[in-house]
């Protein structure tokens, strides 16, 4: 095991898909020089042939990773910004997800597209903030998002030897991160979720860069003698509803905490799994605290209305365990 | 380089096939044997015909709505066309795609495809797999008059120019998408003019007369494989016919008669067999009854098919399947 | 009142605001020879300046109705098919709906997208089926989908007059149904939910294409001795949180009956609604009836196991009122 | 026609306004009273001074990420700009939108916008509305190199082409997008030349020179409002500086110095002033104070004004309110 950041976690998962399979390669804008940071290194050590500058196109090439893959390549695709999924958002859900049902399922089609920077950064407002995996998953496309630098590592190793499309989103609030990212060639499978902390009177589902959130939350009711079970679902889709529901079963409250739009967004569905298979085992209401549906703004003194807080969720928490059937 | 004897009879059969074929679907549309609307190739056939014989098996097409043409002349099988156009499991995708996503990946069809200029770039993806394979193949990306002015295809070309993949764009220029005339879509008349923004070579061919068609394509096919890069194809062509089949219904007037008309005297499957016969190449009525013969024999294989069963319906979108995925409606 | 269809009802309402206002001018594929025939006659009455057909550019003609509007016109933008939207995207959800909150409140953008023929239509397969409206209502767009000829044309002219972005479903498989429309000039309120009947030990919520199904079903529970209220939303944002969860309050158990994706789809946002806000009147699980998250077969052979079906529905429903509180 | 004398020295104290507020901005940015990062105009400004004084207060522009050279120009207020940077209630956006938003309708400034192409359409369609009204208004779509292989532009271009619409599209071509240079993302290196695709004029201009600029899109500018239609400049220009005030602490190297030192020669600020001297116009120290104390007001209002209340963050995104909307997230 070895201290590592996020980032440093994903390229290095990246680069080992690199080395083993000359079929991986990367391409997106200023990927040779690596604005970003997840390719650095990458065209120098792999080439020209490895690592290809797009133009401003996203349609265009997002496209042609579909038409590499179904010949046997398999692209990386990097995604320099968020907003960028919706410029591509028919080669991604109409297309690149589709053909192969489409088509009565010939071929494989193993992209693996990574949202670099999503959710909100300070100061990036409205169209650099977004984190658009509800609209993904909706269309059917697997979508991971790692809490981890391990995670970080073994989904991104994972989404590249899938032989489907996968979108990984690696938000910004992560990617300077550290955390134990274990040796040798390791997966993350798709499909699995983890259990961040365990406990036996309140599920937390948190995602993606709320879960650090989420575990200091739980250290503060644990310090009210609440014992807070946090679910890191990493996979969004698959979800592994296993994991989550046998958690609300056994604590019988649940709260989802949610760095995307709240309508129709991910705790939406969430909490719709939960009040459908996990009724009878729930002892109050389902809570969600997302987004609130507005762009991000400018101003960090607006941030406290629109971003999903640390202070809402444990009051949401507190109001949960006091909460009895009527 | 010239088509040899046999790529000529080659070529009539082809069209001759396309046109047939599309004949009988819109029977079969009308008696409810196939289910929905199709976009018909009823005038075109000299282009997918012209392109696809200057093609190996080994290299790509990706298609459009209008993709019956272009999958017969690259050797698509027409028992398994009908059959899927019929809803029938033995169909190219076993029922689940239909006219606009018949795909063939052992033939090099990457599909036709619903939305209008979508296969463009996927097109150009696998002439960059080919590239960095360092492979001879190519692909070839088909594509209207009304496709033309979707940015995706601009993106493509530009892509394929930077990066001197080796494609040839084919814009099949009918002159109208659906009811919009080219002349009131663009104010530069010559498509292929669109290809020097991206620095390319372009022509603008007939494309009621194959053996233009397939020489043209021949010639730019070659330079993709020595890694010349790029190249895009004008082919001016009319669709005899309807948008689509649903058309009748819709009393639309965009086209005068006397259009469709002066057309119709370039019919190629009226043309080429005279001058076949004038080069005593064959004898074009045999060729019609092999198709004939040919077209029976699909729509009875088709017919004698078995539907899929309603729960192969959530089969097939993933090549790695989860539980619980894809997730089911109740 | 008069008998009239769906798609003419929705035409009338179109025409009438055009008539009422020479901002209102519409643009689109084919709409002057109307293809789809929400526009016909129109360029024939109101001439070239007012019905413009479009070159296939969707994301760059919804970009100048976006710049038209804040000019002050108050364009009507056909989708000749429902994958518009996805090609759209960005000029929809990232520029159309966010540039007003982003400009810090300056401005209107009066525009209203149609979406014609949206839903499965027999035959038409994997690219010409969808439902987006869940996608679209994750991004805050105001979006409406009538289910009767009353309300298509009531929300055409409300929508058309809303000083905001407005997205109109107009399912496939209603545009033919004939119903009674009212004389005069009237609108159908956004936000406002529409009782399609009442009853008292089940509320079905259905959507767009579903109602007609849902009211046959109520009635096959009738006869079994199972009062179905039968809920029609209408306007999907803003929801009628009210009138749905006074109907939950008073039932205690709902069905959810939509013709979207299910994952986070709009059944999901219901359901986490009525499990957060209802939660205390439940007597038994929110159940879902939608899609399956595939594209629409072309064989309508396989229908079934895609489409939500009323067969379903009724056993859903069964379920429901045979539940108790465990 | 040539630019008035007093017309001579207001580009120089527009170049000197903008050059001076972006490095105010940074400045601002390096002590963190501005949040996030900023797109400096600093050795563009030639290009929106020469654009900008082409056009009225009722014409409208749409701009880019690098947007605050275009908006100064258009006569926007350094005061709401610094205060909508500072994200405080006083700024132009209300400090919803910050540095990627900054919008005055009533000034025409339909807004910068973060997605690289995105605005051209838009100013299309304000073009439009001018059109349709009769008025002889005309919109300006700037974009970047890195915007040109964007296909909603292509699109635009082509819809402003067929319908005529009075809008220039100006093309700032600083040599690159982000660390992209556009020698390796366009094969053709006029990009003026794209314009022939959809039949519009087009020419190329020394974006270094201000009255070239000028002369060019006055002389475009009226052929739009005399209903000519749409034509295209492209600008030859360079950032001086970084893509972002972010950069520095990246060490990205996609640049020599050497080119760098080269455009630096041809700066604006510093070859401007001395013919305006040359020629007895003005005294450019005299402008230089006037512009520091102009920037000195703007900080300070900025800096004494209110930040929103965090519950003005749920405000403005529709015109028209309802209960419950937009949802709050929790
Ligand atoms: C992106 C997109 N826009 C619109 C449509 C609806 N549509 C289907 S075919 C067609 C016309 C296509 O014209 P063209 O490219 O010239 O091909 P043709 O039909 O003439 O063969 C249109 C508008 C679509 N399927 N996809
Ligand atoms: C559609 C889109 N793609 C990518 C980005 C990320 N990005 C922001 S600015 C930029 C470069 C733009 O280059 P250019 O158009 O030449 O403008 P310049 O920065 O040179 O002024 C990129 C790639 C974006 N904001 N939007
Ligand atoms: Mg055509
Ligand atoms: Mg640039």
């Amino acid at each position: 095991m070895r201290e590592m950041r996020y980032l440093e976690a994903m390229r290095e998962g990246l680069r080992e898909e690199m080395l083993r399979d000359d079929a991986v390669f990367v391409l997106g804008e200023d990927v040779r020089n690596s604005v970003r940071g997840l390719t650095k290194g990458l065209f120098q050590e792999f080439g020209a042939k490895r690592v290809y500058d797009t133009p401003i196109s996203e349609a265009g090439f997002t496209g042609l990773a579909t038409g590499a893959a179904i010949a046997g390549m398999r692209p990386v695709v990097e995604y320099q910004i968020n907003a960028l999924v919706f410029v591509a958002f028919d080669q991604l859900v109409d297309q690149a997800q589709k053909l192969r049902y489409m088509m009565g399922g010939q071929g494989t089609i193993p992209v693996t597209y990574v949202v670099m920077a999503s959710g909100a950064r300070r100061g990036l407002s409205g169209q650099h903030s977004d984190h658009p995996y509800p609209l993904l998953v909706h269309m059917g496309m697997k979508t991971v998002m790692p809490a981890t630098p391990e995670d970080a590592k073994g989904l991104m190793k994972a989404a590249i030897r899938e032989d489907d499309p996968v979108v990984i989103f690696a938000p910004s609030a992560l990617l300077a991160n550290k955390g134990p990212v274990p040796d040798g060639d390791y997966l993350t499978p798709l499909g699995r979720a983890r259990i961040a902390r365990e406990g036996k009177d309140l599920t937390i589902v948190a995602l993606g860069p709320l879960v650090p959130d989420a575990l200091k939350c739980a250290e503060t009711l644990a310090a009210e003698g609440v014992s807070a079970e946090v679910i890191d679902p990493r996979s969004l889709l698959p979800l592994d509803h296993d994991t989550l529901l046998r958690s609300v079963r056994k604590t019988g409250r649940v709260v989802i905490f949610d760095d995307s739009n709240r309508t129709c967004g991910y705790a939406a569905e969430i909490s719709a799994v939960v009040a459908d298979q996990a009724w009878h085992a729930l002892r109050a209401p389902v809570r969600r605290i997302t987004r609130s549906d507005v762009p991000v703004p400018f101003s960090i003194a607006l941030d406290t209305c629109v971003l999903p807080s640390p202070e809402r969720l444990l009051e949401a928490c507190r109001a949960s365990v006091k909460e009895t059937r009527t | 380089m010239n088509a040899s004897d046999n790529q000529l009879v080659g070529f009539y059969r082809c069209m001759r096939l396309i046109r047939r074929f599309e004949e009988r679907v819109v029977e079969l549309v009308n008696r409810n044997e196939i289910v929905g609307t199709t976009h018909e190739y009823v005038g075109e056939e000299a282009v997918a015909t012209g392109v696809c014989h200057a093609l190996g098996v080994e290299d790509v097409i990706t298609s459009t709505h209008r993709g019956h043409g272009h999958i017969l002349a690259k050797g698509g099988d027409p028992r398994r066309m009908v059959a899927e156009l019929m809803g029938r499991k033995t169909g190219y995708n076993g029922g689940r795609g239909g006219s606009m996503h018949i795909a063939d990946l052992g033939l090099g069809i990457y599909g036709a495809n619903g939305i209008v200029g979508a296969g463009v770039p996927i097109a150009c993806g696998a002439a960059m797999a080919f590239k960095q394979r360092d492979s001879s193949r190519v692909a070839v990306a088909f594509f209207g008059d009304g496709a033309i002015n979707q940015g995706v295809v601009h993106e493509a070309m530009n892509l394929a120019c930077i990066w001197q993949l080796p494609v040839v764009f084919v814009c099949e220029n009918n002159g109208y998408g659906i009811t919009a005339s080219i002349r009131d879509m663009s104010r530069i008349q010559k498509l292929s003019d669109r290809a020097a923004a991206y620095g390319m070579p372009a022509e603008t061919v007939d494309g009621m007369d194959v053996r233009a068609v397939h020489a043209a394509t021949t010639a730019l096919v070659a330079r993709a494989r020595a890694g010349g890069g790029p190249s895009f194809i004008e082919c001016l062509t009319y669709r005899f016919v309807g948008h689509f089949t649903a058309e009748r219904a819709l009393g639309l007037k965009y086209r005068t008669e006397q259009e469709v008309a002066e057309w119709r005297l370039r019919d190629p499957i009226a043309t080429y067999p005279l001058w076949l016969r004038d080069q005593k190449l064959c004898d074009p009525a045999r060729v019609d009854e092999e198709v004939e013969a040919q077209l029976e024999e699909a729509i009875a294989y088709a017919r004698e098919s078995e539907l899929p069963a309603p729960q192969d319906a959530l089969q097939g979108m993933y090549a790695v399947t989860y539980p619980g995925l894809p997730a089911r409606g109740w």
